[in-house]
């Protein structure tokens, strides 16, 4: 019984101490490039706490961020690595805002179905490469990539070709479709955090039931650690794939809705991918694909962000440093063997006094 | 008829070349994965390639060394991407890290790190333009064949053919040495390489290294034939592509190699398209995501299931069972 | 550590909050005062050094802050589009008294920080930012050029100097802005000889290289000489295979955008490909705006357009490859531009237009 | 007297766990001498510290007198000693010959010289009788020719002392009397020989001495000639045990199961069920005795809906099955303990109250309108693990750290306890130890006294001949003959095993 409490606090334990490591390495490189770690990571702090509205941003930067992570989290649960949360995303953030211009309606049919449109389609781009693992064995790593780029091309033909209104961008939605929250926005001095904070924490809540508390999640666990059992104690093994594909597309394409329909209003010409997606997979790992370690992580990753700028501003340290923070954290979360090792030495030379 | 062979002479030289950086991150990518480390990283290998390749050849420009400077560029690059994977190397072997986290843990640091230190040192996002550059040749009398001369003999840059030349080498070492046998026993089954005395973790060491090297070597490659110089940008996702060229190629060096290639002539295909006879009208959408659908469906298609090393993505614990 | 961070912040907090509630006259006047002037700019994601337009702007407040010392310059990068609405706003809160926004991408995002923000003073560069009335918002300064002016000359030194018959475009991502570029390239070209060829292809990208090398690879083999690009980090792929060519003996040429690319680009063992670039000043227009701002000027709810007149745009200032004849028609054409004698096309229709009327 | 090897006070721990507790054995020359244990006694642990895969906390180890330090298995390679491990360690992928010279191959101008390597492969195989293709690759071959190829390995090393652990499990009769015949022969060859089986009959047969382990304690050394199967067993687990299984005789009601003129195809198209027909009876255990590869995997899977019949007709209780689900089978009421618990059998990152309900987590009341009830579940797992005797600290432990004995408990629990009307068991007691196949069996008769029909596959034809009512005997995809299990023995059995009359050849 100690045993497993033990484990499970070690398990929060790995990520802190992980988080000390990144940091405490950043610290030196800013060291060693001639800049202050204190004047630096101050700056960094007050760029995530230092203003409500930077506190606002830095929970609007999450929102995505929660669902790329979930997205991640869910496919890897079933033993898939969808590397496409990107694609699926982006085609969640286009098909989203394209409901939410094209569609007149009140804001409770129209909003949820604007957010639906966008699970849609992320489930769409999740399907294929469902469809694909189950039915040809074909690598879902690669077919993501492959679904990605073409999520971006297609995304950007439509925008560029049908629905160009001003710049790169679409025209704004219908306010209907809207999730800016002129409440939040004002406690937060003006921020664009926007009512998807909360379906965000919503879908995080959603994910640990859906996984853990189902009978579907207990199929797609199952299936994930073991193909042969579950096949064997009479689950499809196949349609729980392409299941468990599809629900991860759509937590990506949500993702997607949320920035459409909540930070910009519009979706615009991609010059580049978002990285929303391919930092998801960061997310995913530091959140130890729980829903909670999620939350968290994408915070984390949100808030870094957000205080990048104001580090750059203030501190004049390279904004590219919190990348390699962050990098630097998921090594040492990946190397908990490291961590435990250390603990451990640690532990038995207590024991030894 | 003369069209057609116009149309090919353009196109096939530009996939070779597209293919070049390709083939060389795959040959990398088979090196790690055939040893059982999955490498995510492939694409921070490339950006710390490129990085180095320019850097380094900026350095051999200055120091006067003209035009021996790109290749030693593409020399430092090589021995930069080794020590640089050693991040992926530690943490997946030594400290039994899940290989696809530290894989894409070492993404984000490659392109942080750089563009950091490019800040440090040049003050802005990029580096300056190397002027010393690798330059296509016509290959003598080779170049004069008819038909075959123009489509791959001319125009060509060097480096194309040391990848080819590579990867044959690469196949060899890998298939016909010693070496290979048990770097590929150590990527089946650990466990047995390491009741027959091979030092399981050194093999793997020596495998994610050479995929530094090479994906070192892409990433230089691509830097300082193509882009002149290094950004955050430059490297966009040619690593990726190099792993699912491997992955299509199903871990086999000519596998790898005929992917790569595949992937070369979609990406010149449509890049060239809009200015074929025939293919102008084509919405340049279609063109732009050619290559994707392609390898989607020839995955589909015929290629079939691909068979990894099984021992892919399994820190090995001397006895665990 | 952390109680001497709040402090650091409240009064920059409590500045804006009580701008808010202050009159806009008050405002302007607190921004000449004792703190001292202050321009600021935030960059798109090419970042402050892209040999572009964020390195033009941030030069021209370099220059703004030599000439006036007592002046505070700065800028901040943005690493991705979701950072310009903080970055904005971070400088809008420090009360600086006029923010540029570099490129049009941040359109939406500063008239929200603008509009938020109503006794600040803002600028972009690139575009106009219409407010919800369809008038141009009160307080953001909008900097335009007539790229499609410049393009038209460095069309006319491109048609004077092929030899082919046939030149070419490469643009990077289709946008009306590089529409502009377009249009008036081939404006230019065709108004010189309109049985002169111009092939066009769009990257879809700004920074890919290699796509631009293969581009432009088709374009020369497919026999123009040639090639212009408004195609950012694409175009050194132009400039690649350019050199390439002219090592092998070809005749080639490539055209600049924003900046003097010779000067950085294009130079080879035995010359340089750049025939020539077509500049766009924003390191003048940001200069220029700070100044006027700073005198009390500011040009809020303005429609600036730096054109060919105020030498906003124009051909560069290396012309070791140029012949004096093209030289020379430059000068005239460009005399005509100003005169209102030539109109140069932006959009596609009005090239149709211009087209037809040769 | 001269030791060839000779471990002195072996301690080795593992986490929480004491594997090795002062152990002692001592091998002589040219001797084969049995280690005897329990499973997780602590056997394979200890050859693996002799190997030089695990280092030992305490104590020493001499080979030929000589103190030496194994560090790895090149020392032990070098000192002459060779391993064939419990799970073999062949790549798959590797032809024969490459996995034969891994780790020390022939060279010429850096290339494997291949020609050299298969010649050499050649002669050896000749020279201790031990046939294999050098050119197959090793997931084409039987498990009796991987074996050999195990074995070989260790012989191109040069090896004279050879650790045989656990090498008979998976074999068949006919193997098994050929591995015997291999040992004596490396014997008259001057090598010596240490074999970890749990099968005293095979320690009586060919051994010269025994050590016994007991939870990682050494209980000593004796000499097989003065011991009897029984005074072996019980040295080993601390008690007396029947080997007999008790039964009393079937009183068979109507067919449960009844197959006619099944045709299966293997993974690779090629027919390996060919037009077999079967009847099980309620309330009769019917053994499927076989070599190993005639089809009994296909007919299993066939039956239980994991691979699609060619043609024919499967029926369970009336119900034609032929064409279902594995899903539908088992609501068929088929209960099915598979052949490989670790693939088939187990989630093994599941807990054991999960693996438990693995068959029957969808049904009220473990789950309602799609939500999973668990304390439910748990209270049903626990009620099992209980009856079933599975030893584990809870329900919710990780099935992966049961010993594979109570794995294969908490399968039956899961199986047993649905009452199904057909019981398939494909060999349920391998690599376990005599208590834990004492109560499989047990409960496989108690199955049939409830009136149950039991199917029993299995390579062990001990265990076909005192388990089951009535034999049928399997060859190329064919039931050929249906004996009562009191009326034949082992020889019948071999020969109809083999094909009717004649004698037993290679086995494919
Ligand atoms: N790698 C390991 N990690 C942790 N514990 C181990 C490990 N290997 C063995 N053990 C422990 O050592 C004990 C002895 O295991 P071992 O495999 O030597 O048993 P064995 O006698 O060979 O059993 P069997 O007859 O089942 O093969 C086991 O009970 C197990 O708890
Ligand atoms: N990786 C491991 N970590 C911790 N304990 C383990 C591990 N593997 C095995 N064990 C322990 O080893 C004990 C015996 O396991 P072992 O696998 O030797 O059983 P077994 O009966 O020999 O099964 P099999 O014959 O299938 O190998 C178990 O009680 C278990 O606690
Ligand atoms: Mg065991
Ligand atoms: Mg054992």
């Amino acid at each position: 019984m100690t045993n497993m409490f033990k484990g499970k606090l070690f398990g929060i334990m790995i990520p802190l101490i992980a988080i000390g490591f990144g940091f405490l390495a950043g610290g030196i490189i800013m060291l060693i490039s001639g800049n202050n770690p204190i004047t630096g990571y101050v700056a960094l702090i007050q760029g995530i706490f230092g203003d409500i509205y930077y506190f606002g941003e830095t929970l609007q930067r999450m929102t995505p961020l929660i669902f790329s992570g979930l997205a991640v989290a869910f496919a890897f649960r079933t033993g898939l690595l969808n590397i496409g949360v990107e694609g699926q995303l982006i085609v969640g953030w286009f098909v989203s805002v394209l409901v939410g211009i094209v569609i007149e309606a009140p804001m409770i049919i129209h909003l949820p179905l604007a957010i639906l449109g966008g699970a849609l389609a992320g489930a769409l781009w999740g399907f294929v490469p469902g469809v694909l693992k189950a039915r040809f064995q074909v690598h879902e790593v690669i077919v993501t990539i492959m679904m990605n780029y073409i999520a971006m091309h297609v995304v950007n033909h439509f925008i560029r070709n049908y629905m160009l209104e001003s710049g790169q961008r679409t025209a704004f939605i219908n306010d209907s479709a809207s999730l800016s929250s002129d409440y939040l926005s004002a406690i937060t001095d003006f921020s664009r955090l926007h009512w998807g904070f909360l379906i965000a924490i919503a879908a995080c809540f959603l994910m640990w039931f859906i996984l853990w508390k189902t009978k579907k999640g207990f199929e797609l666990r199952s299936v994930g650690y073991n193909k042969h059992a579950s096949s064997y104690a009479g689950m499809n093994v196949n349609l729980n794939i392409i299941l468990s594909m599809s629900v991860s597309g759509a937590f990506a394409g949500v993702g997607g809705a949320m920035v459409g329909l909540g930070t910009y209003n519009y979706a615009n010409i991609l010059p580049g991918f978002t990285n929303l997606g391919f930092d998801g997979i960061a997310v995913a790992l530091l959140g130890s694909s729980t829903s909670i370690g999620i939350f968290l992580s994408a915070f984390l990753f949100g808030g870094l962000k957000e205080g990048a700028n104001n580090m750059q501003g203030q501190a004049g340290v390279a904004p590219e440093l919190v990348e390699i923070i962050i990098a630097l954290i998921i090594f040492f979360v990946a190397s908990s063997y490291l961590i435990r090792w250390i603990y451990s030495r640690v532990q038995s030379k207590k024991e030894g006094k | 008829m003369d069209m057609t062979l116009q149309i090919l002479y353009t196109i096939v030289p530009a996939a070779l070349i597209a293919a070049t950086p390709l083939l060389l991150t795959a040959m990398g990518g088979l090196f790690s994965e055939r040893s059982g480390i999955v490498n995510i990283g492939l694409e921070g290998l490339m950006v710390m390639g490129a990085f180095a390749g320019i850097v380094g050849t900026l350095f051999f420009e200055s120091l006067g060394f003209g035009f021996a400077s790109p290749w030693m560029g593409i020399l430092v690059a090589i021995v930069l991407g080794a020590i640089f994977s050693l991040f992926h190397a530690v943490a997946s072997i030594s400290l039994r890290a899940d290989q696809i986290v530290s894989g894409v843990a070492l993404n984000f640091l490659a392109v942080g790190l750089t563009v950091f230190i490019v800040r440090e040192v040049f003050d802005k996002g990029q580096t300056d333009t190397i002027s010393a550059r690798i330059f296509r040749i016509n290959v003598p009398f080779l170049s004069d064949i008819p038909i075959i001369g123009p489509m791959f003999f001319s125009r060509v840059y060097l480096t194309t053919y040391i990848a080819f030349a590579l990867a044959i080498l690469v196949w060899y070492v890998v298939f016909k040495t010693p070496f290979g046998l048990r770097l590929r026993s150590v990527g089946e089954h650990p466990m047995a390489a390491d009741t027959m005395g091979i030092k399981v973790n050194r093999m793997r060491y020596i495998g994610v290294m050479l995929s530094g090297a090479f994906g070192g070597m892409g990433g230089a490659v691509y830097a300082i034939t193509t882009a002149g110089n290094f950004a955050g940008g430059t490297i966009t996702g040619q690593g990726f592509m190099a792993l699912a060229a491997l992955i299509f190629g199903k871990w086999h060096p000519f596998g790898a190699m005929g992917a790569a290639v595949f992937f070369g002539f979609a990406q010149a295909l449509s890049i060239s398209a809009q200015q074929i006879p025939g293919l102008e009208n084509v919405p340049q959408v279609y063109m732009l995501i050619l290559p994707y659908v392609l390898t989607i469906l020839a995955l589909a298609g015929f290629v079939g299931k691909a068979e990894p090393p099984k021992a892919l993505n399994q820190p090995y614990e001397k006895g665990s069972r | 550590a952390c109680g001497e961070g709040d402090e650091d912040t409240t009064p920059v907090n409590d500045g804006g909050n009580n701008n808010e509630n202050e009159t806009a006259e008050g405002n302007n006047e607190a921004a000449g005062d004792d703190e001292g002037f202050s321009s600021k700019m935030v960059t798109d994601t090419g970042g402050v050094d892209d040999r572009s337009f964020n390195e033009s702007a941030w030069a021209g407040l370099t220059a703004f802050g030599e000439d006036y010392p007592e002046a505070d310059v700065d800028y901040i990068q943005s690493n991705d589009a979701s950072d310009y609405a903080p970055n904005l706003n971070r400088l809008a809160r420090e009360g600086t008294d006029i923010t540029f926004a570099i490129g049009f991408l941040m359109e939406d995002d500063i008239r929200t920080v603008a509009q938020q923000n109503e006794d600040q003073q803002f600028a972009i560069v690139d575009t106009v930012v219409m407010g919800d009335d369809d008038e141009p918002v009160s307080n953001i300064a909008n900097i335009t050029f007539a790229e499609h002016e410049g393009s038209f000359l460095v069309g006319v030194v491109a048609a004077m100097h092929t030899e082919t018959n046939e030149v070419g475009f490469i643009g990077g991502v289709e946008s009306p802005l590089i529409k502009k570029f377009e249009n008036g390239f081939k404006a230019g070209v065709k108004y010189v000889d309109s049985d002169i060829e111009v092939n066009v292809q769009y990257a879809q990208d700004f920074n890919d290289a290699s796509r631009g090398q293969q581009i432009a690879d088709t374009m020369y083999a497919g026999g123009a000489d040639i090639i212009y690009h408004a195609a950012g980090g694409t175009g050194n792929g132009l400039f690649t295979e350019a050199i390439d060519r002219a090592r092998n003996g070809e005749n080639v040429w490539a055209i600049g955008v924003d900046q003097d690319q010779a000067l950085t680009e294009g130079e080879w063992d035995e010359g340089n490909v750049i025939l020539t670039s077509m500049v766009k000043r924003v390191d003048e227009a940001v200069y220029q705006v700070s100044e006027d701002t700073m005198n009390g000027n500011f040009p809020g709810g303005e429609i600036l357009e730096f054109g060919l007149e105020d030498d906003g745009v124009g051909i560069a200032e290396t012309r070791d490859n140029v012949s004096d004849e093209a030289i020379e028609a430059v000068e005239d054409y460009e005399e005509m531009i100003i005169n209102g004698e030539i109109d140069v096309p932006e959009t596609d229709e009005e090239y149709e237009d211009f087209q037809s009327s040769l | 007297m001269e030791y060839v090897i000779e471990m002195n006070n072996i301690r080795k721990e593992f986490p929480g766990i004491v594997a090795n507790d002062n152990i002692t054995l001592q091998v002589k020359q040219g001797e084969i001498h049995a280690l005897l244990g329990e499973n997780g006694a602590g056997k394979s642990t200890l050859m693996n510290v002799l190997f030089g895969l695990y280092q030992p906390e305490k104590g020493e180890i001499k080979v030929r007198g000589k103190k030496v330090e194994v560090t790895d298995p090149n020392v032990a390679n070098d000192l002459g000693i060779g391993m064939v491990h419990q799970h073999f360690m062949l790549v798959q992928t590797f032809t024969v010959t490459e996995n034969i010279i891994l780790g020390s191959e022939p060279v010429n101008k850096g290339t494997i010289d291949h020609r050299k390597a298969v010649k050499d492969v050649a002669d050896i195989s000749d020279r201790y009788g031990l046939k294999v293709d050098p050119n197959a690759k090793i997931e084409d071959i039987s498990v009796g020719m991987q074996q050999r190829v195990e074995i070989l390995k260790t012989l191109y090393r040069g090896a004279n002392i050879l650790i045989f652990d656990e090498p008979t499990a998976a074999l068949t009769p006919q193997e098994i009397k050929e591995l015997i015949q291999i040992m004596k022969n490396l014997i008259n060859e001057g090598k010596s020989i240490i074999l970890i089986t749990h099968k005293l009959k095979e320690i009586m047969q060919v051994c010269d001495r025994c050590t016994v382990i007991r939870r990682g304690k050494g209980i000593g050394t004796v000499d097989v000639a003065d011991s009897t199967e029984n005074s072996l067993a019980e040295m080993m687990v601390g008690r007396e045990v029947s080997f007999e299984v008790e039964k009393e005789a079937a009183k068979p009601k109507d067919n449960v199961l009844s197959i006619k003129d099944l045709h299966v195809e293997d993974a690779r198209g090629i027919g390996v069920v060919n037009g077999l027909n079967l009847n099980v009876k309620a309330g009769e255990i019917i053994g499927v005795a076989g070599v190993d590869g005639n089809g009994q995997t296909e007919l299993i899977e066939a039956i239980t809906g994991l691979r699609q019949a060619k043609s024919g007709t499967i029926n369970v209780s009336g119900k034609d099955i032929t064409a279902f689900k594995p899903r539908k089978v088992t609501e068929a009421g088929v209960g099915h303990i598979p052949q490989d618990r670790h693939k088939h059998g187990l989630v093994l990152e599941f807990t054991v109250g999960e693996n438990i309900l693995l068959q029957t987590y969808y049904q009220k009341p473990y789950t309602k309108n799609g939500v999973l009830n668990y304390p439910k579940m748990y209270e049903k797992a626990r009620e099992l693990i209980e009856e079933y005797d599975v030893r584990t600290p809870n329900e919710k432990t990780m099935a992966r750290s049961l010993s594979g004995g109570n794995q294969q408990k908490a399968i039956i629990a899961r199986e047993v306890d649905r009452s199904p009307d057909l019981l398939i068991a494909a060999q349920p007691t391998r690599g376990l130890d005599v208590g834990a196949i004492e109560f499989i069996h047990r409960k496989l008769i108690e199955e049939r006294d409830k009136g149950r029909a039991v199917l029993l596959v299995s390579l062990e034809l001990d265990e076909v001949l005192n388990v089951s009512d009535r034999i049928a005997v399997i060859y190329e995809g064919e039931i050929v003959e249906i004996v009562n299990a009191k009326e034949t023995d082992e020889k019948e059995l071999g020969l109809l095993m083999a094909g009717g009359k004649k004698e037993a050849g290679e086995p494919k």
